[in-house]
């Protein structure tokens, strides 16, 4: 009976798995961050299938070969207390398993925490991602633009998003390129990744953030470089120059469509870091001395 | 109820002995009601925005008097539960209404305290840190508050009744929550004040 | 005007005032029928005063089950909304209160109440004890819990729900994002339920090391008593936390302190920080007991010992000391440093060692058994591979970098009710089937419970398992609703249906109830289910005095000795019993706590002073009572003996 | 009147005072801050225990395992809930 219950479980999960066409977002990486997320989840699904399946045959080969019906009528099951071998077996294996995916697990944790491999080399593009009730805003200081919404960036040049928030705790998630991080009001937080397909990708934010949550999303397209610097140039020659006040009533809670300004709030509004933190994380001497702009509390 | 005569009274029946170990199970909540607070003072502690720092208002005056006073309650109340074991009910009142007039004046410090803080511009609202400090040192102070009308009630019931299987009981108990409020007030002393004043 | 605006239903909707008027006939209907069958007296000296903890254990899980319904309400509205893309059955801000309300209704209102009430049927019944150590404090822990239950489910229909969600980050939970009062109503309902809570775990640790019958050492009892002690272990430890927490909460709402703000210092994190401080040692409070029913039930049904009864304890000791130590995997995403996120990682990957022996011990334990398939029995058989599902993708999350993919998705919301529904709802509900008889001396019917359980298994697996697929496709939880491009669309509709059953599967369950209640034989004997533990060893259903000759033990399966190898478990005479007189103050004082909880989520600062003046009345009329119980006599034991066949 | 004042009572209190003392240093004496906390730990943790032991009867009874169990597992969960606490969100950032 067991068997059945297992058999509709796993039946469901294949043939979803199967039916769904296209391949899903989180196991369909376009850039190195994602990849080694996407092989980890491999990695882990693939160890965990073989724990579940194990488990699944023991149960059916105890209840099938044990159940009552089958045995005697005067068969009176044994006393058995256990037994050191089999326990320590059953620790054991479980061990070694823990210790392969902890290894696995801290050694992507740093990767996917730094500039991704190949790319150390080069600048980095930082781009600071802020949200506010439901937008994301996107300002680049170096291109000195903003956009609203959306974001471009280069094909195989790393980016560094710096992340804060307008309001609640808010999470970047660009699925396809990295794993999400949150961004919150009084300190920066930093995503690096790299985009090595061109193309359109879906990102939103993933942490509740209240009423207008569902729709807070946002669009991450990946361009060779030459048409990234073309679009740069195309926007200083078309767009308006985004002032304190339009910027404020843009961070009114809301929704909006994909805008975009020359200059960047960063101007009049700095982000949460170095001077402008809202704490700081037993750095404060260091703080002090340090006096440029550009510094170590990136946390 | 049987009572066993081969412990002090307090540890009589076994309703007694639980009542003791139930308490220092609560002390043992205690603990890590405290140590929340603990962790929270010690992120929040330079969190002082615009207001003021802990060395910028605490005053060492007040805070070694209140340390004295506890200690001393804190000794007294040991008396007590020593006076009731050899069955001195005088005693026990007395050495009792000493610790609770001790930790009347021990709040009375503290409200000075508070006023002072208040007067250099520290109050709830000014920054994190004075949130924490304040309610850390609330917490502290409201089980003082609770421990006096908890230890008058047994002062009163010890004189009306004598030394019973619940008196003791009940007294035992509340010396051990007195000495309790003492330890997380060395520690409020040390890792509040002291560490604040370095 | 200001003032009563804060009582508005601030969500106005034909849903929530149809469920006004329902609630506000079935309380009137409720209040003429008690008074029309002149049942108040009956009702404030059996129910409302006992100390009784069969009884007070009857409430919990009557109580649990009326949340059960709140929770899964809320839950199939859920699934509704989200069946189909664009929906428009429930707006994002009704949306909302719905996934937070479920939430806190789920885990605080009806797991925590399920298990405890668990715990205090069965627990002094398998230690041999009377009552618990502290009977009054256990009818003010339920009274408390109930307080705060009704406080939270006041906000429905008074100033509104909570909105935050279950977890209710700041600065999201702070007034300037969640301006109504429905979070100063989370804020005191868990308060208060968790005072509760917190008593409960005192009360029941000094029972269990305190009460135990004559020869049953710590390693001779039955296991779900050892579940039931490391559970209340974690309790006594993890929910000063929470009430740190909640304080320091109520402080940012209602006094405007700085504690989780983005300004003037503070610290938005730390409030995420102390919550699963508390809240990931909450989890292991519930699986624990689950895993103790189960222990009791896989063994009975097996006709065999319990395999590995060392490392079973063993393990669950591990489990409460690492559970304390694992709480920053919920917020991997937070931006601390790989070495954080890498210690965090390992010590939570670990908890799985010890809980990877619990389910082999399971299995073995049925090895060389002897297995019938009973309800209970079905439920522990489903649990096993459903919950090393849930466990292993429990595994999967814990790897931070893959964490940053699942975290705020539909896959963790699969996998925490993966491993919740067969960990602990199936628990619940095998346990409430294997101990019915105890308490209410007849069985429910097995063919009505088998369906049940095969409705809730499939309409479990339908409900969750495309969960884990959308997650991995990058649908977000919490969403209320998804465009028809984003594909979640089918998936979703798969949920529905399967929440749909689950649906179905309650209503067999509490149909069971009455329809056993009608037609179930009386007088099922003493023994119905050949079962192996201590609380067999008393009458179906128990007297009120439990056993009326202390029970002499010399195993943890004490009852399968004496049926077995004739071992005398009651070599005493009949002695007069001690018991405890029932109590009003208990009640009483939680409907203190009841009006001081409402008047604080409206700053209604007289209100909150003369409740709480109520409350130190109640307490000082406690110190000075002087009740010393009442005391059974011998004859009337002897009379109770006879009418249950025989003296025992 | 001697027989209310126990040597034992007696001792321990003169030994929180000193300890207190002691604790004070850090206060009026200059030094460094790693030294300071040290003194404090030390003279904090032992004025803790000297409280437990000496007034609050913690080894006397039959349940004294259990008590003492009770005592170091509060311990030890708030010191984790301290550190883990600091470490998440002050030491451990990048």
């Amino acid at each position: 009976m067991k068997l059945k219950l297992a058999f509709i479980s796993f039946a469901i999960l294949l043939t979803t798995f199967l039916a769904g066409c296209e391949p899903l977002l989180v196991l369909d990486p376009k850039g190195p961050q994602a990849e080694t997320t996407a092989n980890v989840i491999w990695i882990s699904i693939i160890t965990m299938a073989v724990i579940v399946i194990v488990v699944i045959s023991l149960l059916i080969f105890m209840i099938y070969k044990y159940r009552a019906s089958k045995q005697g009528e005067d068969y009176e099951p044994p006393h058995i207390e256990g037994n050191p071998l089999v326990e320590t077996i059953i620790v054991a294996i479980p061990v070694l398993i823990v210790i392969f995916l902890s290894i696995v697990s801290v050694k992507s944790t740093y990767e996917v925490e730094t500039v991704p491999e190949g790319y150390e080399n080069q600048e980095p593009l930082v781009i600071y991602a802020a949200s506010s009730n439901w937008k994301w805003h996107f300002s680049y200081p170096e291109q000195d633009i903003e956009t609203l919404n959306y974001v471009f960036i280069p094909t195989n040049r790393p980016v560094e998003f710096r992340l804060y928030s307008y309001g609640p705790i808010t999470s970047f998630w660009i699925p396809q390129l990295a794993g999400q991080k949150y961004a919150m009001a009084d300190m920066v937080t930093k995503i690096n990744l790299v985009a090595e397909t061109p193309g359109d990708y879906v990102g939103r934010n993933a942490n509740f953030s209240g009423e207008g949550f569902a729709e807070n999303t946002f669009t991450a397209t990946a361009l060779s470089n030459e048409e990234f610097d073309k679009w740069i140039d195309e926007i200083h020659s078309t767009a308006e120059p985004l002032t304190e006040e339009q910027f404020n009533k843009l961070l009114k809670p809301g929704h909006l469509g994909q805008m975009t300004f020359t200059g960047t709030h960063l101007d009049f509004a700095p982000a949460p870091e170095g001077e402008h933190a809202g704490h700081h994380h037993g750095d404060e001497s260091e703080d002090e001395t340090n006096t440029e702009h550009e510094d170590h509390s990136n946390h | 109820m049987k009572l066993d005569k081969s412990q002090p009274l307090e540890y009589g029946t076994h309703q007694n002995q639980m009542n003791i170990l139930g308490f220092w199970i609560f002390l043992g909540a205690e603990i890590m009601l405290f140590g929340t607070l603990f962790a929270s003072f010690f992120t929040l502690e330079n969190g002082v925005g615009s207001g003021p720092t802990g060395a910028d208002v605490f005053e060492i005056t007040p805070v070694v008097l209140e340390t004295i006073i506890l200690l001393t309650s804190s000794f007294t109340i040991g008396l007590a539960t020593h006076a009731m074991r050899i069955n001195n009910k005088k005693a026990t009142l007395v050495f009792l209404g000493i610790t609770l007039l001790l930790g009347l004046s021990f709040l009375s410090v503290e409200i000075y305290e508070f006023i002072h803080y208040y007067h250099v511009g520290l109050t709830l609202q000014t920054s994190a840190f004075s949130a924490i400090l304040l309610t850390t040192l609330g917490t502290h102070g409201a089980h003082v508050t609770f421990g006096l009308f908890w230890g008058l009630f047994i002062f009163l019931q010890i004189k009306k009744r004598g030394f019973t299987p619940e008196t003791t009981n009940k007294s035992f108990i509340f010396s051990l929550y007195w000495h309790f409020l003492d330890v997380v007030w060395i520690f409020i002393f040390s890792f509040i004040y002291l560490k604040g004043l370095m | 005007m200001e003032f009563f605006d804060r009582f508005a239903v601030p969500h106005p909707s034909p849903l929530i005032y149809a469920s006004m008027v329902a609630i506000a006939l079935t309380l009137i209907a409720v209040v003429i029928g008690i008074t029309y069958f002149k049942k108040w007296g009956y009702l404030w000296r059996e129910w409302l005063t006992t100390v009784d903890h069969k009884r007070i254990g009857m409430m919990y899980i009557i109580s649990a089950l009326l949340m059960l319904f709140r929770g899964g309400v809320d839950g199939i509205m859920m699934r509704l909304q989200t069946a189909v893309p664009e929906n428009s059955f429930l707006d994002a801000q009704h949306y909302n209160e719905v996934f937070t309300t479920h939430g806190i209704v789920m885990i605080i209102f009806m797991a925590m109440a399920f298990i405890i009430g668990m715990m205090n049927i069965v627990v002094p019944l398998q230690i041999g004890a009377r009552d618990v150590a502290f009977p009054r404090l256990n009818a003010i822990s339920f009274w408390l819990y109930f307080a705060g239950a009704m406080l939270f489910n006041v906000s429905f229909v008074i100033g509104g729900s909570p909105d935050a969600g279950w977890t209710n980050y700041f600065p999201l939970a702070g007034t300037d994002f969640s301006q109504s009062v429905g979070v100063n109503y989370y804020m005191w309902a868990l308060q208060i339920s968790g005072l509760g809570t917190l008593m409960t775990g005192i009360n029941f640790i000094v029972t269990i090391l305190k009460m135990r019958a004559p020869g049953m050492t710590l390693m001779k009892m039955p296991m779900f008593t050892w579940s039931a002690l490391i559970t209340n272990v974690i309790i006594v430890f993890a929910f000063p936390v929470l009430t740190i927490a909640l304080l320091m909460g109520t402080l940012d709402r209602q006094f405007g302190t700085h504690f989780f703000a983005s300004t003037n210092g503070g610290m938005d994190m730390l409030w995420a920080n102390l919550f699963w401080v508390w809240g990931h040692p909450e989890v292991y409070i519930l699986i624990l007991p689950a895993f103790g029913i189960y222990s009791e039930v896989i063994a009975t049904f097996s006709q065999r010992n319990l395999y590995g009864y060392k490392s079973m304890v063993g393990s669950m000791v591990l489990i409460s000391f690492m559970s304390f130590l694992v709480w920053v995997h919920h917020f991997f995403t937070m931006g601390h440093g790989p070495l954080v996120n890498g210690i965090f990682s390992i010590t939570t990957m670990a908890i799985a060692v010890p809980t990877g022996i619990k389910i082999f011990n399971w299995l073995l334990t049925m090895w060389k058994g002897k297995i019938r398939f009973t309800v209970p029995m079905l439920y522990s058989i489903g649990f096993i591979p459903l919950f090393t599902i849930g466990g292993v993708t429990g595994v999967m999350l814990a790897i931070a970098s893959a964490d940053y993919q699942y975290h705020n998705t539909m896959f963790l919301v699969a996998h925490f009710h993966n491993v919740i529904i067969p960990g602990v709802v199936f628990a619940m509900l095998a346990g409430l089937t294997y101990w019915w008889p105890k308490v209410f001396g007849f069985m429910l019917n097995e063919r009505i419970g088998k369906w049940g359980f095969w409705f809730l298994s499939i309409g479990f697996c339908l409900a969750f398992f495309p969960m884990y697929i959308t997650g991995l496709d990058g649908q977000a939880r919490r969403m209320y609703t998804y465009s028809e491009e984003t594909g979640f669309g089918p998936l979703n509709l798969l949920s529905f249906f399967g929440a749909g059953l689950m649906a179905i599967a309650f209503i067999l369950i509490v149909f069971n109830i009455y329809y056993s209640f009608r037609n179930s034989p009386r007088n099922v004997g003493q023994d119905p289910w050949n079962a192996r533990s201590l609380e067999w060893a008393t009458h179906n259903p128990v007297p009120e005095y439990n056993f009326a000759v202390t029970p002499v033990v010399n195993s943890s399966e004490a009852f399968w000795d004496s049926k077995k190898n004739g071992h005398n478990l009651f070599p005493d005479k009949f002695e007069k019993i001690h018991m405890p007189n029932n109590s009003g103050v208990p009640v009483i004082m939680a409907g203190f706590f009841f009006i001081f909880g409402f008047s604080f989520v409206f700053s209604i600062w007289i209100g909150v002073i003369l409740a709480a003046l109520g409350i130190f009345g109640c307490m000082a009329y406690r110190t000075f009572e002087n009740d010393h119980g009442r005391y059974i006599s011998v004859e009337e034991i002897k009379e109770t003996e006879k009418k249950y066949g025989g003296a025992k | 009147m001697k027989e209310l004042f126990p040597a034992k009572q007696v001792m321990g209190f003169v030994s929180s005072l000193l300890l207190t003392v002691v604790a004070l240093c850090v206060y009026f004496l200059d030094m460094s801050f790693e030294v300071g906390m040290t003194i404090l730990l030390v003279t904090a943790f032992i004025q803790a225990a000297l409280q437990l032991v000496f007034f609050m009867h913690a080894g006397e009874s039959s349940d004294k395992k259990a008590i003492y169990t009770n005592v170091y597992y509060g311990i030890a969960i708030a010191l984790v809930t301290v550190f883990g606490t600091l470490l998440t969100l002050i030491w451990g950032y990048m």
